[in-house]
């Protein structure tokens, strides 16, 4: 199992948390963050601080989620990913919705 | 003169400087951003249901001129900060566009700044002005945004659903219905909380607010001169001609000065979030040095009275 | 009809409808979790405070056939929600314990609100009512829990430690024995904190609450017509015998209204943290969805006019 | 080493963490979250949102751990748990108290 | 005796019982942390505001003696603080300067508390007494640190930027300048938020300053009974000598007894801070333990109403 | 590419992004946490708790960070870091800035 995390300023919530359903993924966890990086610079303070998103995914759907972030926002967006190996129990409650996954 | 000091040395502007000079001495001093969070919403709820009050006290009719001139200055503005921007500021058509967004919307903050200096200077402001900071708050954004004329698909639209929808907008206009509907004898009862203690709010948030402008400050030097004198030019162009037009639709001498300052400022809440939805490849690094770094604190310190002694003249 | 027009139009109801509307509009207002325990804490130390300087000026002589009514109805009304909701609400015997254990239980922003409602109406409440609401609090879930009669070993003993150290009967009591103690005048210190703003605190929280409802509505088509229309009996049945019950052992028509509101109320803080542990196979989506979903607001729009009228008639 | 992070609804804080001591987990980290999952609703808002809990532990530890969370906790309540490889300087901080470890 | 019990039955003394209480009965309460650095910060500024007024009510003449007797205290303090930490309470050098430091600087808490319970006894205090805190709060620090004598290079330096800067003395410093800049007319229109509930605030402070006090208890017995002596007799020392001077350069009655509290508290704020900076190897469970966990209940419950009753006596 | 986590009292974050800074590292987040470990006392409870650092760095940059805060931290101050193996996309953007990086 992967674990993909996703460092993203807040306003982007409901369009990560979107594309993520639309993977197929079941669950995900969001905490508050704060963060410096190349843009140096808070797009909207009043939204809040940068969001980390984590979710536990097959191989296949992180490395599809990691290359639509990617693709959707590294360029403008003060978003950041990476991937990381785990290993957990019950391994079933984090297969891809299927409906969404046949997609 | 000594109206601008008589103006400054007022403890909401003096908590600003405070938040700036903690963050010139590197102080670990930060307001949590939950307490941040919670004094926005405070802020925005107070102004409305004040401002709901006073509109269920107001005869429609005397409010027409008022809301029309709005809706023009909405549309007018966000033209002369896009001209001004790309000739003076020597922008690109994309930062031109959204810093216009900025300068076309208003800034609650400096509203609030206004409607006090104006208090203490006893020339009355109208009640129903809240009405119209919400009027103002959304055409300054659709007209910048349009001015940018190459919005991703979608962009325009979900932009606006995050203007109407967003918590800036949407907890003046709540507090505003809710505070016509309810009337002053039932929004009495919320007073204690909601009206008394909310100057002493506003010092706090302003403390904030301070301390945030201050990180924008270094990128005022890479922002260049040329972005600084627009950002100060800006708000006596809007300014003045608001205040000037006010005086001439009959609003009070207070009304005016409060009105010019609401046209004169530029959103720092409600347009970065569209901006940054709608036009990802806008530098915020530009827009929000703009309207926080510059002229936020042009209008508190310099703004603000000029007004007031423009609407004293002209009236 | 008029009353309950007149019970809707007020500030606090209407925050909790803007709440509703903005959860539905999609809007991103959130109050942050940290200022929404902060509002909690302060509303039950204020509720425990005010109680608490009633008390230092009650005959104790005076409490003990409200103490006992209360009592009496913490007991039998876990029993009547539990038949309802198995025969009516067809729900499993653990679910059914679970949420009957809700409905033995009291929501202290139900009872502040009636509190409110009645003030309004110029109908003197008794001061000491909030110590009935600490005392109603607890007898209730313990007989829910019981009534599921299988729950893990420890599990009742665990609950009733979360219960009785739990925030919330917590800072209710030591409210209630600091008012106590220290009488009106010594509280009078601290009442440009916690008792005039206090209403005004309330709306914030019922903004909050509207959210949070919102959010369960989408369970409530899951739930379905059955558990939707129990959620609207119960608290009439329950809050017409207790309006009647208070009225028979002479209690004043504004503490009977207020009586009955408490004990039509479900509790959606105490109750779900005990059941949470001592029943997990229970499900939230049932008795979270019926306390918060259905059967605040039905008291919070029709519960609290209802029972005001009733103790009007019958006294 | 290994990183045990577990996601659980607030209310279980202290048996979660009273259980890791008793596996001689000599230290966590814990951070407040927000979460959807598989049960899509919060148990109690009051109790405030979910924590995530980790800790830095021995491999056996670890599996102890997963094992434990995994029985006691994955039915019926919102909890969810993954293991980590990591690395660490100056291990022995992390190794089990002893006479815990031994039970 | 009387004055004693007088003392303890108060809101804020209450609250900060209940707070060990809560923590004693393992009870799930507690004050979020951005809530608890909200509550700081209004604190800090609020003492600040409102000496800033009383400062410029008062001839600088009258301030001569009181500030130069504070500076004397605030660098003999932690000598004997040193010396008795060290014979007494058998501390190494570095744990002994470290908790010195704490016992020459001040917590305003306690300060507070005292201004209160002199207000309750009616005797007036003077205004210009948190400037004193301000002045207070350095001295003894740097002086601790030095006693140390091994801190690393550059360690005093970086500690003393964080006391000058750290948000403690900063805010209460921002306060203090902003009320002497305005003044009282101005700062009346903060005064609905930073006035008048400033007791309730200080009431949820207190609550959750107990919740964290009773965290250190059990590090008590740890400590040893020498150390807890050497808390209980360390304020009693300060404070007579404090109250004894203030009287005799001619305070107030109440100014004395609220000196005695000042001088006789140990910082658990600003002290700790620095000296974590400086003194990584001393042992925060020592200095937090006494500063918190034994000389701060002791100045509430005892000290207090003892330098009032030392400076009626006195004076 | 390596995430290095670095859990510390909140007193020392403007030291250790100092430090990160100095090691050429790019950017970083950090999240509010509160934590129990073998100090069992948060040394100051006002300056806030703890918080957690994360950073994607190179091996390289990973593997001195970790060096340098073990060094002039684990001794005398509540701090502890791991080191896990990540993947990410556009790993130029986790590469040292140069100029720090040949000091
Ligand atoms: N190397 C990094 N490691 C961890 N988080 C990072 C890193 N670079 C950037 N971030 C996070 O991603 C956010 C956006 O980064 P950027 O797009 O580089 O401005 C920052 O605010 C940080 O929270
Ligand atoms: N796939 C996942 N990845 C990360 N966190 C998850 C995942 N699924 C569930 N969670 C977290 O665990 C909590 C409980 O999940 P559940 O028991 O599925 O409702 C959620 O609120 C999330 O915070
Ligand atoms: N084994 C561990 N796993 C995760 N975090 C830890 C561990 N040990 C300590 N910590 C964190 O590091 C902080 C300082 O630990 P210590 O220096 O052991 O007191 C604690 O407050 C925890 O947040
Ligand atoms: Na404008
Ligand atoms: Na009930
Ligand atoms: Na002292």
């Amino acid at each position: 199992m992967k674990l993909v995390t996703i460092v993203t300023e807040g306003l982007l919530k409901d369009q990560i948390t979107e594309l993520l359903k639309q993977q197929g993924v079941r669950g995900f966890t969001i905490t508050r963050a704060d963060g410096e990086g190349s843009r140096g610079i808070n797009a909207s303070h009043w939204e809040g601080p940068n969001l980390k998103i984590e979710t536990i995914v097959t191989d296949a759907v992180g490395r599809r989620v990691m290359d639509l972030i990617s693709e959707k926002y590294f360029d403008h967006y003060a978003v950041v990913a990476w991937l990381t190996d785990v290993e957990v129990l019950r391994g079933e409650k984090f297969s891809p919705v299927p409906d969404e996954d046949t997609k | 003169m000594e109206l601008l000091i008589q103006n400054l040395v007022s403890p909401v502007v003096l908590a600003f400087l405070l938040g700036i000079i903690a963050r010139m001495v590197r102080s670990d001093l930060e307001i949590p951003s939950a307490i941040y969070q919670g004094l926005s919403i405070y802020l925005l709820l107070a102004i409305g249901l004040k401002g709901g009050v006073a509109l269920s006290q107001t005869p429609p009719a005397e409010l027409v001129g008022p809301v029309l001139l709005t809706l023009a200055l909405g549309v007018l503005t966000p033209f002369s900060a896009f001209i001004l921007l790309r000739k003076l500021g020597k922008l690109g058509r994309i930062d031109a566009a959204a810093t216009a967004a900025h300068y076309g919307s208003v800034s609650a903050v400096t509203f609030v700044a206004a409607i006090e200096a104006v208090k203490h200077s006893d020339i009355p402001a109208a009640g129903y002005l809240p009405a119209l900071v919400a009027v103002l708050e959304v055409p300054g954004i659709i007209v910048g945004l349009l001015l940018a004329r190459q919005s991703q698909s979608g962009g325009i639209k979900s932009a606006l659903h995050e203007v109407l929808t967003g918590k800036s907008i949407f907890l003046m206009l709540g507090g505003l219905i809710i505070g016509t509907v309810c009337g002053a004898e039932k929004v009495s009862t919320i007073a204690p909380f909601f009206i008394d203690p909310f100057k002493g709010v506003l010092f706090l948030f302003l403390l904030e607010l301070g301390i945030v402008a201050a990180s924008r400050f270094r990128d005022l030097a890479q922002a260049g001169w040329r972005l600084v004198l627009t950002g100060c030019l800006l708000p006596t162009l809007h300014g003045t001609i608001a205040t000037t037009a006010a005086t001439y639709i009959g609003m009070s001498t207070g009304s005016a000065a409060v009105f010019g300052a609401m046209v004169a400022s530029a959103s720092y809440i409600a347009a970065p979030a569209a901006v940054r939805i709608a036009l990802p490849k806008a530098s915020p690094g530009i827009y929000l040095t703009m309207a926080l770094g510059v002229t936020f604190p042009f209008n508190l310190a310099i703004g603000i009275p000029l007004f007031l002694k423009l609407a004293q003249l002209t009236s």
